[in-house]
């Protein structure tokens, strides 16, 4: 990038699974409300906010255009311009971050949001994702190519649905102290194992749940970004890639994308051993066998050690390298937007404003989301403080 | 519930209204495809794309090749039989679904198989849970009458 | 000049005929016709190509999230890819997209592709598909609208109504010289006239079709610029103007989202005489009425003195100010393509090699826009040479 | 689902496929508020305290001024055609699913103490609208807090 871009402000909303007394507006604009009383900030493009990036899905929405809504909420009534990026929220915060290191904005509004509980179940919106002529009259969707993608992998490297169980127990228990997150609190393998099945070897507990929510955040470059805050959190990397359509050209234990976009965003940020040099990672996982398979896309470990590293509670809390502080969204997320809560988690740690979950000296930070069947596109940004910025590491 | 201070708000006004997104879609396979499309109901044969300059067996079958986006026109026969290389057990029914796709009851596997002669894996179902990978599978065909040039012209593959 | 951090240069065009009927592709394969063309047209080898930039309106063709299945003919395997959607500004919005990408320095190449298979879906309820659910949804009827059309009767009486039918004549015959145009016929003022009211007084022939068809172009940096074949074409300016959801219905006036997005762009661009200044526009027009009404905005004419324009044949190829020489959207609307096939046919009008559409004279200045979402514009000014950072 | 015969003669695949995703709006308190009034065949909109234009349908912050709106403001009951178009051209209602009758009247109905929207007009003679003229809703008998309890504008005799 050839400017500077910090991320000055974030807020989110709690997760829930129905947000039934809220329509989009109510959920959204609580969040806005905030951001500008941090940044003191008002929609006066050239002087204030210069323009507005949001990220929603028409289909879930049920509404084409599903940005038009959100206009009101990011000051286009004042003349102002949107975009809607319709992929994962991180893809917002990296596109956001090119609109101001392009030099035309230096200030953008990021507004995301996402209801699973309005239509009456997300499955038959992901069916939608299948083309019609091979694949989506087989009664395909997203769920069903996360049970696909899990057994490869647990049949790959010879995972136990026990150790999967773990993933689930660790993200509840790490969830139980961050006050956003929507499924918390103690679950113990046996309850894992016991749920619901609902495509093998994924029973209820180890998938994410239907979840509503929104997340709001604002850029600026880095002058601006100096006087908004003392505490910016730089984008130091980014990367993005698409594997093969069709779940059958892939090898599903192992993902391309994810390694592409994960080494392009180290090599632009300079880090080489990402186990050693990131304090803090947010990672999207879906269901709990994602956790070890990104491990590996990630490079935190070879092929097949996923599970290992999990279990070695070296991203525990206090670990080496604490993944998911937050408890992920494993804890609740909806689809598309649990890339820029990632974000926002990461911004509180490189800012300290964890509360009841902060990773000690936070400085550099691995965010992660991902669209499409089982993994198909994924996102990877690296977020600094001022400290990793002067190339301490804590 | 939203709150504020400055407008009064009550909680019974608080209501979820039920609507539909309903919209009408005509999908065209295209040429290339609705040959192997009606070759699966007119002779009951998988057809999938050969890429000559990499020499890929695709299945589905496309007209581009991914990879080296050269532009496909060969078609070759693939399967009937194949190995399951991927499967999961499906344990939930979608409704919704049920509308527009012939289901099989639950249990059931959806599976990725590797059709003899083919690069890639075709998704289909198998009935049941008791199917294994490595297992050799062929297709079940429905009946010459109900075939009408879809992947579910193929009801369910079962082991050979 | 807005401030950038570098230069971004078009340096390949490509686009399918858009037509009424395509049953002889998919969508994948429509996609992959215009990059085909964008690959030859830029001598550019497709995986040198860093990022993909891919938009439509997803509830026009009923696939959730298309870029994924589209990798299959858009190329985006094993590459970096964004989807963006702003409705009928889609295209243009991916072309203000990829410019920030390679501005950026993020990426020094990439391909934006904008797409339509309009006849998948139904056109005119996907588009009443985008008013809240919860009130406009049960009154609002997609884009066929003539209120526009009554306002402009009111205001100038019988000389709009024919100034309208006239403007379409010209986009017919625009567009009989754009071999890739989808509507290419041959109609007087009196057809206009006559033809089936929509939504009085908006009739048929004032009306867009609805297309299949994709376009796709190239955006490269300077550095890049200089080692591929083509003329570059430089980006030097784009605005986006939004408005609230539900506007001011009855001062459409409040509702000058054209004029504001001119006015910004103009002064930023030392702009004083867009008549004079800009060798050709090509505007958004899903309708002559709109059309009629917008190229006055866009213009900043006060008492529409566009409606003596056209019917001096001052917006005519070889006029004092080319409008659509392509055909514009009345002539082919694959939604959302539309805009950035503004922006292409601009940039070819630049390049000088657009055809027989070809305006006979030098273009240093083009200017392009798209429209969409509730009153949206977004505007782009492109040039022969590069902007002065 | 099936086939088609296309121009050159080749049977080519055409998959028909009715989309009808059922889910649940969430009015909130604010869209609520106005739905449930309309049951009272009652128009409400709000005012935003520092333009003091009257939002409608009401909203949770004034696009212009950025400012939450501070009070619920009755329309009135009468109001004049702002513009207005008669539709000829059917299409599927994508709330119901079900194609509409036409020609049907849309009008911009401007409300003398504010607002303006989108509506029905019963009257399909566009000889006899024209704006300016002033109208009056008709409600339905039946009233469930919907958009359509509102049935439409006709003409004022006077």
């Amino acid at each position: 990038m050839l400017r500077n871009v910090a991320i000055v402000s974030a807020h989110q909303t709690k997760f829930e699974e129905n947000k039934a007394d809220e329509r989009f507006q109510e959920m959204c604009y609580p969040l806005v409300r905030r951001c500008l009383d941090d940044t003191g900030l008002d929609f006066i493009p050239g002087r204030g906010i210069d323009f507005a990036v949001t990220c929603s899905d028409d289909f879930f929405d049920q509404r084409t255009i599903s940005d038009g809504p959100m206009g009101d909420l990011v000051g286009t009534g004042r003349w102002g311009g949107e975009e809607k990026v319709a992929c994962d929220g991180a893809e917002a915060i990296q596109y956001a971050a090119a609109g101001i290191a392009s030099g035309h904005y230096d200030i953008v509004i990021v507004l995301a949001h996402g209801k699973e509980s309005q239509v009456d179940s997300r499955n038959i919106v992901t069916f939608h994702a299948f083309e019609p002529f091979y694949t989506r009259f087989l009664g395909m969707d997203y769920t069903q190519a996360l049970g696909l993608q899990a057994e490869s992998y647990i049949n790959r490297w010879g995972v136990t649905e026990k150790q999967l169980a773990k993933v689930a127990v660790r993200a509840a228990k790490n969830g139980a102290k961050n006050p956003n997150a929507q499924r918390t609190g103690k679950i113990k393998v046996d309850d894992v194992i016991k749920s619901k099945a609902v495509v093998s070897p994924i029973k209820e507990l180890d998938l994410y749940p239907v979840s509503d929510g929104a997340v709001c955040m604002i850029l600026a470059e880095e002058k601006k970004a100096r006087v908004i805050t003392d505490k910016p959190v730089w984008i130091t990397g980014y990367g993005n890639c698409y594997d093969s359509y069709y779940l059958g050209d892939r090898n599903l234990y192992e993902s391309m994308s994810l390694k592409k976009a994960a080494w392009s965003a180290y090599r632009i940020a300079g880090i080489t051993d990402p186990m050693e040099e990131f304090d803090v990672a947010e990672i999207s996982v879906q269901a709990t066998y994602q956790e070890p398979l990104w491990y590996e896309g990630l490079g935190l470990v070879e092929p097949g050690k996923g599970m290992e590293l999990f279990e070695s509670g070296e991203t525990d809390m206090g670990g080496r390298l604490p993944v998911n502080p937050s408890g992920g969204q494993l804890c609740g997320n909806p689809l598309l937007l649990s890339g820029i809560v990632r974000g926002a988690e990461a911004f509180y740690q490189l800012r300290g404003e964890a509360k009841g979950y902060q990773v000690k000296d936070a400085d550099r930070a691995l965010v992660h989301g991902t669209a499409g069947p089982a993994g198909q596109f994924h996102t990877v940004l690296v977020l600094e403080n001022d400290k990793a910025q002067g190339g301490v590491k804590s | 519930m939203y709150t504020t201070d400055k407008l009064p708000l009550d909680q019974k006004d608080c209501f979820g209204k039920r609507g539909l997104m309903s919209i009408p879609y005509r999908y065209f396979a295209g040429v290339f495809l609705s040959r192997a499309l009606i070759a699966l109901r007119d002779e009951k044969k998988i057809l999938g794309a050969r890429c000559e300059k990499c020499d890929r067996v695709y299945f589905p079958p496309r007209s581009r090749c991914e990879r080296d986006f050269s532009k496909i026109t060969e078609l070759v026969e693939v399967g009937p039989e194949g190995t399951v290389e991927e499967l999961t057990v499906v344990n939930y029914e979608e409704e919704y679904f049920k509308k527009f796709c012939p289901m099989l009851d639950i249990p059931y596997t959806m599976a990725l198989i590797k059709l003899d002669g083919a690069s890639t894996k075709i998704l289909h179902r198998i009935p049941g849970d008791k199917v294994k990978r490595g297992d050799r599978v062929r297709p079940k065909w429905l009946d010459d009458d109900r075939r009408e040039a879809m992947i579910t012209d193929i009801e369910y593959f079962e082991k050979v | 000049m807005t401030k950038r951090t570098r230069n971004v240069a078009i340096s390949g065009i490509g686009q399918t005929r858009h037509r009424g009927h395509r049953e002889d592709i998919n969508m994948v394969e429509l996609v992959a016709e215009a990059v085909e063309e964008v690959l030859a047209d830029s001598k550019m080898d497709l995986k040198d190509i860093d990022c993909i930039v891919h938009g439509n309106m997803e509830l026009f063709e009923g696939v959730h999230q298309p870029d994924m299945w589209h990798v299959l003919g858009d190329g985006a395997y094993g590459k970096a890819g964004f989807r963006i959607t702003t409705g009928g500004t889609t295209g243009a919005t991916i072309v203000c997209s990829a410019d920030h990408l390679v501005a950026s320095g993020m990426y020094d190449s990439v391909l934006a592709i904008g797409w339509e298979k309009q006849e998948e879906g139904m056109t005119t309820t996907g588009i009443t598909n985008m008013a809240d659910p919860l009130w406009e949804r049960e009154v609002q009827t997609g884009a066929i609208t003539g209120t526009h059309g009554v306002m402009m009767m009111n205001k100038f009486g019988e000389p709009a109504n024919q100034a309208a039918a006239e403007l379409r004549v010209l986009m017919a015959d625009n567009a009989r010289k754009n071999y890739k145009a989808h509507l290419r016929i041959e109609i007087t003022r009196q057809d206009v006239l006559e033809s089936r009211v929509l939504a009085w007084p908006l009739r048929l022939l004032h009306m867009c079709p609805e297309s299949n068809g994709a376009c796709a172009i190239l955006f490269v940096s300077e550095e890049l610029a200089k080692k591929l074949p083509q003329k570059p074409v430089w980006m030097h300016d784009h605005v986006t103007v939004h408005r609230q959801e539900t506007f001011d219905l009855v001062n459409m006036g409040d509702l000058d989202t054209h004029g504001e997005a001119a006015r910004v762009l103009y002064a930023r661009n030392g702009i004083v005489d867009p008549i004079k200044q800009i060798g050709v526009f090509e505007m958004y027009d899903p309708q002559s009425w709109w059309a009629l009404d917008w190229v006055g905005k866009f213009l900043m004419l006060e008492n529409g003195e566009q409606i003596d324009m056209v019917l001096n044949g001052d917006f005519a190829i070889d006029g004092r100010f080319p409008l659509n020489p392509s055909g514009g959207v009345v002539s082919s609307n694959p939604i959302g393509a539309t805009a950035i096939i503004r922006v292409a046919e601009a940039a070819l009008q630049i390049r000088g090699n657009a055809g027989e559409h070809q305006v006979p004279k030098d273009v240093e200045l083009a200017m392009s826009t798209g429209f969409g979402g509730t009153f949206w514009t977004v505007l782009h000014l492109l040039g022969a040479e590069k902007p002065d950072k | 689902m099936g086939t088609k015969t296309d121009k050159e003669g080749r049977e080519i695949v055409e998959i028909r496929y009715e989309m009808a995703i059922p889910g649940t709006f969430a009015t909130g308190p604010i869209m609520g508020h106005m739905l449930n009034k309309l049951k009272d065949k009652e128009l409400w909109g709000n005012r935003c305290g520092k333009c003091g234009n009257v939002l409608f349908p009401p909203k949770i912050v004034c696009p212009k001024c950025f400012e939450e709106p501070t009070e619920w403001v009755k329309l009135d009951e009468w109001g004049y055609i702002a513009t207005f178009d008669v539709v000829h051209f059917p299409t599927v209602n994508p709330l119901t699913g079900i194609m509409r009758e036409v020609p049907y009247t849309t009008l911009i109905v401007a409300l003398p103490n504010g607002g303006g929207f989108f509506h029905f007009c019963l009257e399909h003679d566009p000889e006899k609208l024209a704006p300016g003229k002033r109208v009056v809703p008709v409600w339905k008998e039946e009233r469930e807090a919907r958009p359509s309890d509102l049935e439409g504008w006709v003409l004022a005799e006077d």
